[in-house]
């Protein structure tokens, strides 16, 4: 199972290298995003420490939508094929996570320098603890993203419901990624903590549930 | 405007909001339950004629 | 090899197949005739273990066929209307990449070796994005055969293949059957499919309508059947 | 189920004259807090339809038989259910107006309520954008077992975190006057009857909608198609 995986995984990154058709539309989508808030917001003016999480994580979001939603229509052309081949459904769904988690940690890598610089707020104090939060935050949105476009792409609407399936479930996530960010900003590291443990929490039920059920999706 | 009859303003608008909501519902619902039945009709109709 | 019987397939209340009786065995090769909307794509898929029929039993190498049979899916090859290659990939890596999928001992030199019998060979290194229509075919055909199944499910494999292509195809068909695998074949060319197959069958609406050997039936007999089920409908 | 509404209209009645003319108004919030009676019976029902959807999920991907019925009713109890949700909502607003002051607070009963609304409003969704019969049928049950882990939250929300959200039944009793209880208990008979009634009614159109397909299939069939 861990092996069918990892060659899907071998043959979408091999893919997206030659393509780039995931990260760089995603991308420029993430930098345009924090130009924007800098424009709408004004960060010389006022102070902006106490929203930059929540605008933080929202950009995040708003640009993994793109990547994740495609994961699966990049199966598109073949989906029929890979399906006949002997492996594990679960395979399938490991290796679009696997796939997802990184194309969301390189958004992410890209997205908050940019945001840090734009939005004149600079990083958080701990940053091992924030990179820790984003890492698990990303899994998070990853895995529930995942589940989601998998459902999403067998529809007519394909990638179109995607944010309408997601967005509510992420939102206990996306709560506690902010909330732990600005326990980061107010120094109060304790507060974090208890945050991080929801956020692991979320992290266990989205990997765990969708595989026990991916099976059933496959099926028609 | 007294508070009391702003609070029963506040009452006779919810109890008629969620009234108008099931009312849309169930007229939604004939509505379309009697289109099907005339198509099934329709289609009922045409197999006597024919056969 | 592959036997079933009664298979029918709804969806919701519509009926796709309606009672087909199917049967290959070794060295055979069998020819799906018919309009479109005949149900034989959806046979194929039902054969391929893509999804179960609604009623019906399959069986095949004598046990009972099942959609999660993993052992079962690497005896069995498909191509169907897609070519299932990936564009990104060049002609060779998408067979790597099947090959390791299908766990097969010595991926390249099989890989290599298929891809010059399909004389795709002096493009294996190119991405299959700049190949011709006629050209993915062949490679899908190559990926479908990789791991030299023991029944081979081909839905319109014709299509889209120039006559070199679909001389390539009729051979290997043929040495399929030779080996003792067996071919279960769509198409809507009459006369090389009637030249191909052993055994003619002529679907319509979900259900066989005629079926022979070319040995017994002179070609314009299965010509007049087929008409029949093509000319039947309101066309 | 035809007779359903025979018992169903004098309970509305009932309910309706015990919560707005036979129980006594409350001492701080007056004649208001009579929005409460049809808040909590909505709520409640609400909760117990997408229950009910889940069971109906569940058995959707566990039996082999009567799948297509249990579906039909799979959409039924997702939409009474989601039309419940919308009148909780509604009427919870109209009376958190009055009792503190704005529509709406961040209060996490509020939150975990509007998160259901969006969760099944995308099930309806996800049904919607489904052609096949078969693959929705699968889908939207995986889909109603996943957004289910929402429901049981709701209902403890009030009792897990600090809620300014009111509480009827808790560990040490009821919250409520005998009187109270009583219009309650009217309350949410006569709602569940109207869920019950509802669900029934748009099964019933899903399975004329099925002989209706049938029927036209068999029609094409004659016709030499």
């Amino acid at each position: 199972m861990i092996r069918a995986a990892g060659w899907i995984l071998w043959k979408d990154i091999t893919l997206e290298f030659r393509g780039r058709e995931l990260l760089v539309p995603a991308g420029v989508f993430g930098l345009l995003i924090a130009m924007l808030y800098g424009f709408a917001f004004d960060p010389a003016k006022n102070g902006l420490h106490g929203t930059f999480p929540g605008l933080l994580w929202l950009g995040i979001f708003f640009a993994s939508f793109l990547a994740v939603g495609r994961a699966f229509s990049v199966e598109a052309e073949a989906s029929q094929q890979l399906l006949l081949a002997p492996i594990d459904r679960g395979s399938l769904f490991l290796a679009k996570l696997a796939l997802n988690i990184l194309l969301t940690l390189v958004l992410a890598a890209v997205m908050t320098p940019a945001f840090a610089i734009l939005l004149q707020t600079g990083l958080p104090p701990e940053t091992g603890t924030f990179l820790l939060i984003e890492a698990l935050g990303l899994v998070g949105f990853s895995a529930a993203g995942t589940a989601m476009g998998a459902l999403a792409a067998q529809t007519r609407l394909r990638e179109l419901l995607l944010p309408a399936l997601l967005l509510p479930f992420t939102s206990p996530l996306l709560l506690g990624v902010v909330s732990a960010t600005k326990a980061l900003y107010g120094g109060e590291v304790a507060a974090a903590g208890n945050w991080i443990m929801l956020i692991a929490i979320f992290d266990v039920i989205f990997i765990v549930v969708p595989v026990l059920l991916f099976e059933f999706l496959t099926e028609v | 405007m007294s508070v009391e009859k702003q609070f029963l303003e506040y009452v006779f608008f919810a109890y008629s909001a969620v009234f108008l909501l099931i009312f849309l519902f169930v007229t939604n619902v004939w509505r379309r339950t009697r289109h099907l039945e005339q198509q099934l009709s329709a289609l009922e109709g045409d197999g006597e004629k024919e056969s | 090899m592959l036997e079933g019987r009664q298979l029918r397939l709804f969806l919701g209340s519509r009926a796709i197949l309606r009672g087909v009786d199917v049967a290959v065995g070794p060295g055979e090769c069998l020819g799906l005739f018919g309009p479109n909307g005949a149900g034989k794509s959806t046979l194929l898929s039902i054969l391929s273990l893509q999804r179960e029929p609604t009623s019906g039993a399959l069986r095949m190498f004598g046990a009972p066929a099942h959609v999660d049979d993993l052992a079962l899916r690497r005896r069995l090859g498909y191509l169907g209307h897609e070519p299932g290659v990936f564009l990104g990939l060049t002609g060779m890596e998408n067979l790597v990449f099947y090959g390791r999928l299908y766990r097969l001992s010595g991926v390249a030199r099989r890989a290599e070796a298929a891809l010059s019998r399909v004389g795709l060979g002096p493009f294996r290194h190119e991405i299959v994005r700049n190949y011709s229509a006629g050209m993915r075919q062949r490679l899908a055909l190559a990926r479908a055969t990789l791991h030299q199944p023991d029944i081979l499910l081909l839905d319109e494999p014709h299509q889209s293949l120039d006559p070199a292509g679909r001389d390539l195809l009729d051979a290997e068909i043929r040495s399929q059957c030779q080996r003792g695998g067996a071919v279960i074949f769509a198409s809507h060319e009459v006369a090389r499919g009637y030249r191909l197959a052993t055994r003619l069958m002529v679907m319509r609406r979900g259900k066989v309508e005629w079926q022979a050997e070319p040995a017994s039936a002179p070609e314009d007999e299965f010509r007049r059947a087929l008409d029949g089920a093509l000319g039947g409908g309101v066309r | 189920m035809r007779y359903l509404r025979w018992v169903s209209v004098p309970l509305w009645i009932a309910a309706l004259y015990l919560a707005l003319i036979w129980v006594p108004d409350e001492r701080s919030l007056g004649v208001s807090y009579r929005i409460f009676y049809i808040h909590l019976g909505m709520a409640w029902t609400a909760l117990l339809a997408l229950t009910a959807n889940f069971v109906v999920s569940l058995l959707v991907l566990f039996m082999k038989r009567r799948r297509e019925t249990l579906d039909n009713y799979a959409q039924a109890t997702a939409e009474v259910g989601l039309l419940m949700t919308t009148a909780t909502l509604a009427s919870g607003m109209l009376w958190a107006k009055v009792a503190w002051g704005a529509f709406w607070t961040w209060d996490p009963r509020l939150t975990t309520t509007a998160i259901l609304w969006f969760l099944y409003a995308g099930y309806l969704l996800l049904r919607e954008a489904i052609d096949q019969p078969q693959r929705r049928m699968v889908y939207s049950a995986v889909y109603g077992l996943i957004v289910f882990i929402d429901v049981p939250i709701v209902y403890l929300s009030v009792r897990w975190w600090t809620s300014i959200h009111p509480v009827v039944f808790t560990n040490t009793g009821i919250n409520i006057t005998p009187q109270m209880l009583i219009a309650v208990i009217f309350f949410f008979f006569a709602t569940l009857f109207l869920a019950l009634d509802l669900i029934w009614l748009r099964a019933k159109q899903q399975d004329l909608r099925e002989r209706l397909e049938r029927m036209r299939e068999q029609r094409l069939g004659e016709l030499g198609y």
